[in-house]
C-alpha cells in the first residue's frame, strides 16, 4: 500500500459522498407514494375475455409451464366449442406472456396489477368467472397497444422525479 | 473547584448517574446519526418509520434485540462467552469518567487523566479475544486474532500522539489541557490530530480499518455466535468505544467545552457529534484495508511520524517555555505536510503474496 | 469474422500424419477415434499453422446407440475455429480420454459430463460429480434416465 | 537446525468452509479453503446448489417456448442470454433478421451490459469492503436502465424479449427520447465514479497487483470476457466474430496489462464507457419497419447442430443446439462462462489472505445460475 497521491485520491473520494449528502435522495416511500408502473407490465395473473374466446387451446399449448387448463365441450348447433371451465394455475405461471402472445383471437391478457399474493397455495388457482376483467383486476397493455394507449404512462427515474418525502 | 457542593459520595453518585445516562443516550443518538447519515450519503433515506423521522429506531432495535433468544454454541466455552461482552463494555464506561463535560464537571479530576484513559482503552481487547476465543467459532477466532494485533500495534502511535499534546499543554489532566487550550490544539498539533484520528479508528475498528467484523469475509468476526443481549452488548461497547474516542478528540484537540455563546457542555457534545461524522464520513468512503497494510501502516507509517511529531513538539516547548505563539500553526502545518509527502513516496507499505 | 477452417485439408493433414485416426470427415466437424484423440487434438494445438489454443467448449450428445463428445477449438491467433468428436460405445461407463493436460478449462466441464451423461474420462484428476451428490443413482442427461 | 529455524511457530492448516450461504459468495457458491493463519493455501470449490437442469428442461420445451428458461441462466443479464439462444437457432434455421429487429437488439444487448457492469462493479466494491456506497451509486444507475426494459417488455429481472426471428415488440414511442436522457446521465455517473474510486489509495493498495492472471493461463483455461481483456486477451466476440450488425458500429476494446483484480475493475469501467458508444450510434439510426420475420409459432428446424454464440457481460456465452426435424431441441448445451471462468480461480488465489480471496472472487464477477445451470 503506498500514498501514491500523498491521501489526495482519498479526499476527492470523500468530496463525492458529500455531494451525494447534500443531494436528493432517490427514494419512493412505496405505500404513500405509488410511481406508475410500465403500461406493458406483466402482472401475476391472467385476464380472460368469455366472449372472444373461442376455446381453440393454442394459450393451452404454447405456455411452458402447463399453467392453463382448458375443457370444452362441442356445441353442434352454432358448430363452436363451449368453454365449460377455463382454470390458470398462477403458482405455475412464470408471467412469461408467450400465450397472450399465442392467442389469435386477443382473448387474453396479463394483469396490470401485482399485488396478488395468498395466503393458501390453492386460491392460487383462479378459473372461469374469477378470471374476467374487472375494475380491480385491470388488464395490462402487454401485446394490446390499444389497452396500453389507456393506461397512465410509466414513471422513469431518468426523468428526476422529485416527489415530496414525509 | 468541584461543580457539586455535596460531599464526596453525593458527587460520585451524581456523576455516575450523569454518565451512564449520557452513555446510552449518545449511543442511541450517535446510532440514529450514523443510520441516518449512511443513509443520506448513499442517495437513500435511513429509517424514517418508527417514531416521528425515525428517532424511536434505536429504540425498537433494542427492545427487538433483547426479545431475541440468547444462544450459546454447545462446544464454546460457557463462562468466557458469557462474560466477554461484560469486559468489553466495563473499560469504555470508565474512560468517561475523567472525560470533562463543563468546565470542572468530571467524575475524577485525576491528574494523570489521559495516561488513565489509554491504559483503560486496551483492556477492552481482553473482552473482544474472550468473545472470538470463547465462541469456538473459526470466523471468530480469526476475527479476535486480527483484533489484537491491531490494537497492539495502535496503541504505541496512540499514546505517542498524545504525550506530544500533553508536552504543549503542560498538563496530564483533561480538564487542565482543556484550559490550556487557548489555540485548539488541532491547529498547533495537526499531524497528532490525523495520526489519533487513524489510530482512534483502528482501535476501535471503525472506517476503513473495520477488519475486526469484516462482514464480507468473516461473515461477523468476533460477534458471529452472540446473538440477544449479548450481542446488544457489542453492539454498545462498538458505539460506545466509537463516542469515547470523539470524546477524547474533543477534549484534546478541539478545546473540548470552550465555546463562545452556547453553554459549554452544549459545545462538547456538538463537537463530538462532528468528529463522530468525520467517521461516519469515512466509513461510507473508504473500503477496507488488508491486515498486513494495517500492520504496516501503524509500524512503518504512523508509529514514525508519531516519533517526529513529538520531537519538534519537544523543540518547539523549548524554545517558546510559556504557551506556544500563533505562528507556530504554519510552521506545524508544514512540517505536516512535508512528512506525509517524505513517508508516502519512501515507504512500500505492506507485503503481496507470500510464496506458498 | 471467424471463418470455419477447412475441414477437408485438415483431415487430409491428419490422415496422413496419424493413419487411421480418423473415422469420418465428410460433414463440417472432424471425428477422431477415440484411442488417437489425445496425439490429434496435441496436434492441433501446437503446429504452427492452426494453434488451436482456446477452448470453446466440451460438450456430449447421447445418440441411444452411441455417445459423442464434442469439442470446439479456436485459434485467438488466425481467427479460425474447428468442430472436433469423439464417439464412444457402451451403456454401462464409456469412456474417453481427458483434455485437461491440454487446456486447463476442461477440467470442470469434463466433470460436468461425466457427472450429467455418465462418460468416464480417463486421466482426468479427480473425477466427481461436480452438480449431483455423490449417491445420486444414474445420469440425468441421458436419454433413457428414469427419474 | 540454525536457531531460526526452530524459531518459526510450528502452525499447522486449518480448512475454513465458505459456506453456500455467505456474504460475499454473490449466491450459493461454496469454498473449502485450507488455510495456514490468514494465508490461503488451496481452496476446493464445491457447486451444484442451484442445479435445476436446464439443459434437460430444453430438451421437453418447444423451441420458442424455451425462451423464458434462458433468463433464469444469468439472471444478471438476461438479454443476452435470450439473444445468445435465438442466434443459435436463427443460425441452425437460417432464419434472416429485419433491420429494425437487429438495431433494437443490439441497443438491449448493450444496455444489458451496462446493467451487469453496474452490479459487478459495485458488488466487487463491496467486497473490498467499501460499506455499500459504490454499490447504491451503481445500483440507482441501474434501476435507470431496468426501467426502459420494464417499458419494453413488462418485466424487471425475467425480460423474455427476445424472440426467434428478431423481437418480440417494438418499442414505444416515449423510449428513444428517455434513452437519450439516460446515455447523458450514464456518462456523467461514471465520471463521477470515477472520481470516487479511481486514485483511491486503500482500493489501489486492495487491489494492484493481487490475484493476478497471466495470458497464457487465461487462454490455456478457455478465460474469456472483461477477465480474460484484463490479462491482455484482446478477444471479443463483437469484434473477432461479429454477430448481428455490430460491425456498423465504431467502438474498441479495452485491454489491461497487468491481469489484476485492479486491471479487471478498470477494464469494467471502460466497456461501459464503449457500451455508451455503440447505444448512441445505434439509437441515432434505427430503421423504420418489422421487428420480427413472419415465422410460425412451432418452427421445425432442419437436422443437424449449430452453435451460436456472443460477447455476454461476462464472457462468451453459446449454446450449442442438435435438432432431430422436432419442435422440441434433440440436445441443448449452454456454455457455462461462470464455471469456466472459476477454473483459473485456483491458482490466482494461492498464496493470498483471506481478505484477498474475497476480492479476487468478486473480481471475477459470476452467477451461479450460469455456473450450476
Amino acid at each position: 500500500m503506498k500514498f501514491e497521491r500523498f491521501g489526495l485520491g482519498l479526499l476527492k473520494g470523500m468530496t463525492v459522498t458529500l455531494r451525494n449528502l447534500l443531494r436528493h435522495p432517490t427514494v419512493n416511500q412505496f405505500p404513500e407514494q405509488r410511481l406508475n408502473i410500465s403500461r406493458r407490465t406483466r402482472g401475476n395473473e391472467l385476464v380472460w375475455s368469455r366472449e372472444r374466446c373461442t376455446g381453440c387451446g393454442t394459450c393451452a399449448k404454447t405456455c411452458p409451464q402447463g399453467a392453463i387448463v382448458i375443457e370444452t365441450s362441442v356445441n353442434m348447433t352454432d358448430n363452436k366449442y363451449e368453454v365449460d371451465k377455463y382454470q390458470v394455475d398462477t403458482g405455475y405461471c412464470i408471467q412469461c406472456g408467450l400465450c397472450v402472445e399465442a392467442c389469435p383471437y386477443d382473448a387474453l391478457f396479463m394483469g396490470y396489477a401485482f399485488e396478488r399474493a395468498q395466503y393458501r397455495r390453492g386460491d392460487l388457482v383462479q378459473s372461469d368467472d374469477a378470471l374476467l376483467e374487472s375494475p380491480e383486476r385491470p388488464a395490462s397493455g402487454y401485446y394490446h397497444p390499444d389497452v396500453a394507449s389507456k393506461l397512465p404512462r410509466q414513471t422513469l427515474l431518468v426523468d428526476k422525479i422529485v416527489e415530496k418525502r414525509k | 473547584m468541584t461543580f457539586w457542593p455535596g460531599n464526596y459520595w453525593w458527587h460520585w453518585l451524581f456523576y455516575a448517574a450523569v454518565i451512564i445516562v449520557f452513555v446510552l443516550l449518545m449511543v442511541m443518538g450517535a446510532i440514529y446519526f450514523e443510520r441516518r447519515g449512511l443513509g443520506r450519503m448513499q442517495s437513500r433515506l435511513g429509517p424514517n418509520r418508527t417514531g416521528p423521522f425515525g428517532l424511536l429506531q434505536p429504540v425498537a432495535d433494542a427492545v427487538k434485540v433483547l426479545l431475541k433468544e440468547n444462544l450459546v454454541p454447545d462446544k464454546a466455552d460457557k463462562l468466557v462467552h458469557w462474560l466477554a461482552p461484560v469486559v468489553a463494555f466495563a473499560p469504555v464506561l470508565m474512560i468517561f469518567a475523567v472525560i470533562p463535560f463543563q468546565n470542572g464537571a468530571l467524575l475524577a479530576d485525576l491528574n494523570i487523566g489521559i495516561l488513565f484513559i489509554v491504559a483503560v482503552s486496551s483492556v477492552a481487547t481482553i473482552g473482544v479475544f474472550m468473545a472470538g476465543w470463547g465462541s469456538s467459532n473459526k470466523y471468530s477466532l480469526l476475527g479476535a486474532m486480527r483484533n489484537v494485533a491491531a490494537v497492539v500495534s495502535y496503541e504505541m502511535p496512540l499514546a505517542l500522539s498524545v504525550v506530544a499534546t500533553v508536552l504543549v499543554a503542560g498538563t496530564m489532566s483533561m480538564n487542565g489541557i482543556v484550559q490550556g487550550q487557548t489555540i485548539p490544539y488541532i491547529l498547533l498539533q495537526p499531524l497528532g490530530f490525523l495520526i489519533f484520528f487513524a489510530a482512534g479508528c483502528a482501535e476501535i475498528n471503525r472506517s476503513p480499518f473495520d477488519l475486526m467484523e469484516a462482514d464480507q469475509e468473516l461473515v461477523a468476526g468476533f460477534h458471529t455466535e452472540y446473538s440477544g443481549m449479548k450481542f446488544a452488548m457489542f453492539y454498545l461497547v462498538e458505539y460506545a468505544e466509537a463516542i469515547a474516542i470523539s470524546a477524547i478528540i474533543t477534549t484534546l484537540f478541539l478545546s473540548g467545552w470552550k465555546g463562545p455563546w452556547l453553554t459549554p457542555w452544549l459545545w462538547f457534545i456538538i463537537k463530538v457529534f462532528v468528529v463522530f461524522f468525520l467517521m461516519i464520513w469515512t466509513r461510507a468512503t473508504f473500503p477496507r484495508v488488508r491486515i498486513d497494510q494495517l500492520m504496516a501502516f501503524a509500524w512503518k507509517f504512523l508509529f514514525p511520524l508519531a516519533l517526529i511529531n513529538l520531537f519538534v513538539t519537544a523543540a518547539q516547548v523549548l524554545v517558546w517555555p510559556d504557551g506556544l505563539p500563533w505562528y507556530v500553526i504554519f510552521i506545524n502545518f508544514a512540517i505536516m505536510g512535508i512528512l506525509i509527502l517524505a513517508w508516502s513516496k519512501l515507504f512500500k507499505l505492506g507485503l503481496g503474496r507470500s510464496e506458498v | 469474422m471467424t471463418q470455419v477452417y477447412a475441414v477437408k485439408d485438415l483431415a487430409a493433414r491428419l490422415e496422413e500424419r496419424f493413419p487411421g485416426s480418423l473415422e469420418e470427415s465428410d460433414g463440417d466437424s472432424l471425428v477422431v477415434r477415440a484411442g488417437s484423440l489425445l496425439a490429434v487434438m496435441a496436434y492441433l494445438k501446437d503446429t504452427v499453422g492452426l494453434e488451436f489454443d482456446y477452448l470453446n467448449y466440451i460438450t456430449a450428445v447421447d445418440y441411444y446407440s452411441y455417445f459423442e463428445v464434442v469439442y470446439q477449438l479456436t485459434s485467438l491467433t488466425h481467427n479460425h475455429t474447428v468442430v472436433v468428436k469423439t464417439r464412444c460405445q457402451g451403456r454401462n461407463n464409456p469412456s474417453v480420454p481427458s483434455v485437461t493436460g491440454l487446456w486447463g478449462g476442461a477440467d470442470f466441464q469434463e466433470r460436468e459430463i461425466y457427472d450429467l451423461m455418465g462418460i468416464g474420462f480417463k486421466g482426468h484428476p479427480n473425477l466427481k460429480r461436480i452438480f449431483l451428490w455423490e449417491g445420486f443413482p444414474g445420469h440425468p442427461l441421458r436419454k433413457d434416465f428414469v427419474p | 537446525m540454525t536457531t531460526t529455524e526452530m524459531m518459526t511457530l510450528k502452525t499447522e492448516p486449518f480448512v475454513l468452509n465458505f459456506g453456500p450461504v455467505h456474504p460475499s459468495t454473490h449466491g450459493v457458491y461454496r469454498m473449502r479453503a485450507t488455510l495456514d493463519g490468514e494465508v490461503i493455501l488451496d481452496i476446493e470449490p464445491v457447486v451444484g446448489y442451484l442445479h435445476r437442469g436446464i439443459e434437460k428442461l430444453a430438451e421437453e420445451r418447444t423451441f420458442s417456448g424455451f425462451i423464458p428458461l434462458t433468463d433464469r441462466l444469468d439472471y444478471i443479464s438476461p438479454m443476452s442470454n435470450n439473444l445468445a439462444y435465438c442466434l443459435a437457432v436463427e443460425k441452425l434455421a437460417g432464419i434472416k433478421i429485419p433491420e429494425r429487429g437487429e438495431y433494437l437488439r443490439v441497443i438491449m444487448a448493450e444496455l444489458q451490459r451496462l446493467a451487469n457492469h453496474c452490479v459487478a462493479v459495485g458488488s466487487f466494491l463491496n467486497d473490498c469492503g467499501a460499506y455499500y456506497t459504490p454499490f447504491m451509486y451503481t445500483f440507482r444507475e441501474r434501476e435507470k436502465i431496468v426501467d426502459l426494459f420494464d417499458m419494453v417488455c413488462g418485466q424487471r429481472l425475467t425480460y423474455n424479449y427476445m424472440r426467434i426471428g428478431g423481437v418480440s415488440q417494438d418499442i414505444p414511442e416515449e423510449f428513444l427520447p428517455a434513452l437519450k436522457k439516460l446515455v447523458k446521465q450514464l456518462a456523467r455517473f461514471i465520471e463521477e465514479y470515477e472520481r470516487l474510486l479511481k486514485q483511491n489509495e486503500i482500493l489501489l493498495a486492495r487491489t494492484k497487483g493481487v490475484g493476478i492472471l497471466s495470458r497464457e493461463t487465461a487462454i490455456n483455461c478457455g478465460i474469456s470476457g472483461p477477465v480474460a481483456r484484463a490479462s491482455g486477451v484482446a478477444w471479443d466476440l463483437r469484434k473477432a466474430d461479429s454477430y448481428s450488425v455490430y460491425d456498423r458500429f465504431q467502438f474498441d476494446i479495452p485491454v489491461g496489462e497487468a491481469g489484476d483484480s485492479y486491471d479487471r475493475y478498470r477494464v469494467r469501467i471502460e466497456e461501459m464507457r464503449q457500451s455508451l458508444r455503440i447505444i448512441e450510434q445505434a439509437m441515432k439510426d434505427v430503421p423504420g419497419g418489422p421487428v420480427r420475420a413472419e415465422l410460425p409459432h412451432l418452427i421445425r428446424p432442419p437436422r443437424g447442430e449449430a452453435y451460436g454464440h456472443l460477447e455476454a457481460p461476462k464472457g462468451e456465452l453459446g449454446f450449442y443446439i442438435v435438432s432431430d426435424g422436432s419442435i422440441a431441441p434433440y440436445r441443448c448445451h449452454i456454455r457455462p462462462t461462470s464455471l469456466i471462468n472459476l477454473s483459473a480461480l485456483r491458482e490466482m488465489v494461492k498464496g493470498w489472505k483471506v481478505a484477498d480471496l474475497i476480492a479476487i472472487f468478486g473480481s471475477i464477477d459470476i452467477t451461479m445460475g450460469e455456473v450450476d445451470r
